[in-house]
This record gives structure tokens, C-alpha cells and sequence, in this order.
């Protein structure tokens, strides 16, 4: 039986991607960004951690998804994917191989559970969801586990709510486990955290905010389920909204256990986020 | 949780400095934000930089909206329903980073805008909301 | 404010586009296909009964949407559409117009309801979207109503239930009678009734079936509701599965009372149903 | 109602005569069904009906489904993952209606076809379940 054994959650900055991609990770401004990986990299190349399939839960920026069509919620149930160009060319990644049978396998199951999907199976992946790969497992040839990618439109309003996005997750880990095969899996949650890209409150980080959402993802997920969207714009920036996508992770988990969190500012606009989870009972 | 749409974009205009990419703003700017991920693709981008006006006459956006890209002023893009996400494509195509493209809207240079973020970043106190000034 | 006054359900067979398109109407195969829209159309005629807007519920057959992208719901929200290419070339109808005003709006809060929609800026509609209007508003050079379209895939399973398409059209009627205009709404159900179109037990016909089915729009919405998938299969036939879109039009009614039917058998493979159902309090 | 995929297919392959579009089948009919839309276009319809075997040359179709679709054979082309929505654009571009197309899975003529639709169509009965024979 496939099983969710954790959850790791990452701001997805491209300013990490750009790092990586040009070997500037020894620099003074990036050493602290990529230091706090080190824990997770050791962490996640032990055979016991090493994640068979990843469900990486990530917002479009607006690369495989324009204003044509705005799906709220997405899973890509493709062979592979590509890295977007994002308008300064592709991310020089591997292809992301996807798990079609378990895709297709929670996307059924996800619909079955009244949660009103849109199957993909075409479309670029962009930072959203390289970043966050590139910043736990390096530069390989191949990535080393699967990826079932998760799509949340946070571009567009109406997004879904937190709490619908936390139950997302439920669903997610009750397909999860229906899952016949031995699998080791585990949930992504990308972005965040406080930023904000646009207008003359750009720059906004709140570090206590951020701060006590990193400490409530085990102390009281029942209040971050139910914070709503303006108080993300208020508090967290117009970008922090992006936390909703870890609330789909958090939902697939039981009685987290916090085994490493890394915070950061700044990496580029943004408060780097970064927390791995163990699942409990 | 506000089940309708007038109570839940009640609050939207509140923000300082921000504006939330609803409905009203992605119809006003749908050529616009399309216009932007026309630049994903390499041939685009150089036909682009190799004469923007003559690219942008393709585009069923206004005069404002033309104005405001061949000015790279985001503020202005934003205000005509451009969102940021979007207007990404522009900077990239313009070599531009976050940074130098996101510190073009807060009327500070580049160096004081990252020598905020290095400090810390912008503190939420005072541009939670306009109404209450807090 | 804007007020849903009826629900109309009809089969969308493409062969009542062939019959108008090419003017055969009167053909003695086409007669009686065509005389129970008589009633309907002077119906519709009457100012007190002509819609502002019909919102306009219906599948896709595999013409906008392919295999690469698949919405479970999504909402036409841009200015107008335009007939599809089925591969006997677009048929000549005129340009469907939106009431984009009125489609964000029931598109924002179906999403903060809980439905996952796609919203959808480009898209052609094909005859499960035109075979309808052209069966009640004929051919005029304009058509009478603004359309929002609502597609529902029932191409792809799992499908969303005919429980939750129900739901769906309950929070569509919750969300009309939040908009700020007047307007008569009236709210379209395609597709159905049994028909089968593929394999060894092609041309499945269940007159008895259907019947109660119409029936039950008025007698007994709470049975056809739970339906589940497999009755419409083995009962209706695979393309019966159609009628789930009459049950979002049924769940936007309060007490529906029946104005007119119309039941023929054959309509090409398909039995042929229509219904009109005035909203009641 | 059933919450879970496998429940939820159980009872799908006890239809008589009936292949239910699966994510299965889906997946299997993948490029098959997107070969299918391709006729959407009057200019690819022109080359596929000027030399089918060239056009199939660009599509990641198998031999077998290949075959099945210059012969025509629907009901082959529903067992290899073909959906009869897309495989309409291929009998429509050959100039067939819905009837003409659909008699042929049922072993009948179209005259006998139009004379089962004309009588009220096929009878559920006997035709519901495999296992129950009802
Ligand atoms: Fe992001
Ligand atoms: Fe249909």
C-alpha cells in the first residue's frame, strides 16, 4: 500500500533557481538561502526518506496557464513534463516523469470525492514547481524520485479557500493510501512565503506572521485552515497567498512532527519558508 | 468563510499599494496579460525587442496599455489590468530580475530597495489597510 | 435583480441541426422531431417569457476539449463564442454572446461555494451548445439571449454525480438571485435522453425509463438526484449519461411545475426529450 | 454513492456491448483520440482523405489501431482506446451520419438499423448485465 510518509514545504523563488542553474550557491547573498537545505538533502538521500513519488502541489505563474483558461484546481496525469520558458529560456532541468497510474489514480478518486478537477495531460511546468526540485535534490542527470504535479490557481480570484485547499489534501491522503502498490510518498507544498511583486507595498515581509505559520502547521492547523484570503493580502503580502498550497500538503498529513524548518530573508522579493514534516499516526 | 462575491472583494481595495487581480482587472487587461505570454516564445521575443510598436499593433490593447509597456511602467500596467505574473515575461525579456523589475514600483532605486530586503523588508505596520491606518 | 423564471431541457442531437440547417423540417422523418418545439417557441415568444439570459448548460463532445486539458465544470466567461468545426464544417449559426458581467459573477461565487471551476475565455461550442438554440429560437440572424455557457464533461470518468451536478445548479440559482440587474434568466439543460452510440448494443432505447425520468423532474427531484452513474449506463445507455446537465438545470428550480413535453423516439439513434419547467417559490 | 475509483469501476465491464470511456481506456486511446481531433481542421481533413497512411505517419498511433482506423472498424477502434465523440470526426469526414456510422458495431445493416431505431429503438431488457442476464 502506498503510504504518505512527509511533507516538505519551500518558498519556490526563480532567484534559487537562477543560484543553482549559474553555480553561484558558494556566494555570500546565497550561502544562507541554500544552507538550510543542507539538512534536508542529507536528510532525504537516506534510503528510508527517499520518496518514491513526490506530489508537488504548486500555482502556475502564468506560463502553461493565460487567461484562456483558469482551472482552480489541476492535476497532470502526463507521461512527463517539460521545464517552461518563462521568457528567459527554459530551466536546463531534467524531465519531470510523472506516476500516471497513481496520477490518474488520485485524480479519480479526487473527483469521486467531489472535488471538481481538471486533468492535464499537456503543459510546461514552470519555477513553481522546478525550484522547489532543484532546491532539495541538487543538479542529478534525473530526478530522483516521480512527480505528480498539483496545479492551485492563485493568480486569478476567486482561488479556492484555504480550508477547501486543506481538504484537497484529506482527499489526496485518502487516495493515497488506496493505492495498491508499496509506494514511499511524499507532498510538496511550494511557494510563499510573505512577499509581495507588485505596487509601492512591494517588499512587504512579515516575519512574525510567517514565523507563527511555520510554528502552527503542527501546534494548530485547525487556525490556519480557516485563515482567510485578505488576511494572506494584509498580513503576508499580495503573493503570500501562495501558502494555501501548503495547507493542501499540511491537509494530507496526521499529527505532523517538525524535523527541520529554514527562514530566510531575503531570497530576492520573499521571506524563504522552508519546513520538513515527518506524518504521524 | 464569505460565500458571496461582493463580500468576499469587499475588502480587496483596502490594501495599500495593491491591487488584487480580480475579475474586474483580469477583463480589463486580457490582451494585455496575453500579449505578455506571447513572449514565451524566443521568436516572439526577438521580434519584440526588434521593434515594439510594430509588435504590439497585432494586439487588441489600447493606447494606454502601449503606452504604459513601451514605458515600462508596471504601476500603470498594473492599474490597466496587467498583472504581475504576466508582466513578468516583459522583464525577463528585458534581462531584468524581480528585484530590479519589482523595485521600479515602489519609488525607490534599486540599491535602497534591496538594502530594505537585506534590512528586513518592508514591515506590515501601517499598510495593512487604508481605513484603519494601522 | 435577475431571477431564474424557467428550466427547458432538450436533447442536443446533431441530426435536429442537419434537419434546420438544411431546411427539412417538413420532411415526413423530421415532422414530428420538430412539432413538439411548436409549443415552446410560441412560448418563448411572449415578452413576459422571453429570457435575457440563458444560461445554457451542456457537454462538450470532444470539440474544445481534447485529451490534453479536461475540466470536470467550467463556465464560459469571454464576450461571445463561435460555432465549432465537428468535421462537416462550423454549422451556420450565429455568434453565441455571452453576459460576461452575469458569467464572472455566477463563476466567483460558485468558486467561493466550493465548485472547482474552470473559466474559460476561448473556446468553440459545439451541437450539444447550438442544437438547442436552434431548436427553440429557430433561425434568426441574432439570437434573442445572451448565453452563459456551462460545460459539464461527461466524456472522460469519472464524471462529477448527478447529486453534485444538482448542487451545482443550486449554487447557480443562489448566485443569480445575488446579481444586482433584472433580467429573466432561464436556465438549459441538454443532452439525453437514452441513446447509445457505440459497440454491439448501439441504438438502446429505454422509452420507460425516460418517461420516468421526466416525470420525476416534478414528482420526485430527490430520486433522480441519487442516481448513480451506473443505472444511467446499463438503463439509459453509455450516452444517456447526458442527463446529469438536466440535473444541474433541475437544482437552479424550486417546485418546478410542468409546462410542456415532448417525447419521440427515434430522433436519429437517440430518443428524443424535451421538457419546459416553470420555476415555482 | 461510491467514493473510490475501484468500487466505482466495478460494475463498468458487466455492461453488455458497452466499453465505458475509463481513464484506462483514456490513456490507451491517447494519441489516437487526438488524431481524431486533428479533422477539426478542413485543411487536415483535405490531406488525410488525399492519403491516409502519410497523415497516420505523424501520429504516435500503434499498428493496430492503425489498421482499425483505415478499415473503419469502429467497434476495434472503441477495444484500442478510441471514444466514439472523436471518432466521429473521422465519419464525419468521411461524409457519414451518425446512423450510417453507429449500424456498423451492431453487426446490422443501416435499413435494419433504421427499422430497430423506427420501431422504438433497442430494448434494455436482456442487454442490462452480463452477470444477471436481465
Ligand atoms: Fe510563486
Ligand atoms: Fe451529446
Amino acid at each position: 500500500m502506498a503510504k504518505i510518509t512527509a511533507g516538505v514545504a519551500t518558498s519556490h523563488v526563480p532567484l534559487i533557481g537562477v543560484g543553482i542553474d549559474q553555480g553561484k550557491c558558494e556566494e555570500p547573498y546565497f550561502q544562507p538561502i541554500f544552507a538550510g537545505y543542507d539538512w534536508t538533502k542529507e536528510w532525504i538521500a537516506k534510503p528510508e526518506n527517499r520518496p518514491d513519488v513526490v506530489i508537488l502541489v504548486y500555482n502556475d505563474h502564468a506560463s502553461a496557464f493565460g487567461q484562456e483558461i483558469i482551472p482552480t484546481f489541476a492535476i497532470g496525469c502526463a507521461e512527463e513534463f517539460t521545464s517552461a520558458d518563462e521568457g528567459w529560456g527554459p530551466r536546463p532541468v531534467p524531465k519531470i516523469k510523472n506516476h500516471p497510474d497513481l496520477a490518474w489514480h488520485i485524480a479519480e478518486n479526487l473527483i469521486l470525492d467531489e472535488f471538481d478537477m481538471t486533468i492535464i495531460n499537456e503543459m510546461d511546468v514552470d519555477h513553481g514547481l522546478t525550484v522547489p526540485l532543484s532546491a532539495i535534490f541538487g543538479q542529478p542527470d534525473a530526478w530522483p524520485a516521480l512527480i505528480v504535479p498539483i496545479m492551485i490557481n492563485v493568480v486569478t480570484y476567486p482561488i479556492a479557500s484555504g480550508d477547501r485547499c486543506f481538504r484537497l489534501g484529506q482527499s489526496i491522503k485518502r487516495a493515497v493510501e488506496r493505492f495498491p502498490s508499496d509506494l514511499n510518498v511524499q507532498i510538496w507544498g511550494t511557494g510563499g512565503m510573505s512577499h509581495q511583486l507588485q505596487g509601492p507595498r512591494a517588499g512587504l515581509i512579515n516575519q512574525k506572521w510567517d514565523q507563527t505559520f511555520l510554528d502552527d502547521l503542527t501546534a494548530d492547523p485547525e487556525r490556519l485552515r480557516q485563515i482567510p484570503h485578505i488576511e494572506y493580502l494584509r498580513e503576508a503580502g499580495s503573493e503570500g497567498i501562495e501558502l494555501v498550497m501548503w495547507l493542501v500538503m499540511l491537509g494530507a498529513l496526521t499529527n505532523p512532527k517538525e524535523l527541520h524548518r529554514h527562514y530566510h530573508v531575503p531570497a530576492s522579493n520573499t521571506a524563504l519558508g522552508h519546513i520538513v514534516l515527518e506524518n504521524g499516526k | 468563510m464569505d460565500r458571496n462575491n461582493q463580500d468576499y472583494k469587499a475588502a480587496f481595495g483596502d490594501i495599500p499599494g495593491t491591487l488584487v487581480f480580480t475579475a474586474e482587472r483580469a477583463r480589463k487587461g486580457y490582451w494585455l496579460n496575453q500579449f505578455c505570454m506571447s513572449l514565451m516564445k524566443p521568436e516572439n521575443r526577438k521580434r519584440w525587442l526588434a521593434n515594439e510598436q510594430d509588435y504590439l499593433r497585432d494586439w487588441k490593447i489600447t493606447t494606454e496599455q502601449k503606452a504604459a509597456l513601451l514605458a515600462r511602467d508596471y504601476n500603470q500596467l498594473l492599474a490597466l489590468g496587467g498583472n504581475i505574473y504576466y508582466l513578468a515575461k516583459v522583464f525577463s525579456t528585458d534581462g531584468l530580475s524581480f528585484v530590479q523589475a519589482v523595485s521600479t514600483m515602489t519609488g525607490m532605486t534599486v540599491e535602497d530597495y534591496q538594502a530594505m530586503m537585506a534590512a528586513g523588508g518592508r514591515s506590515p505596520d501601517g499598510v495593512r489597510s487604508i481605513k484603519e491606518g494601522k
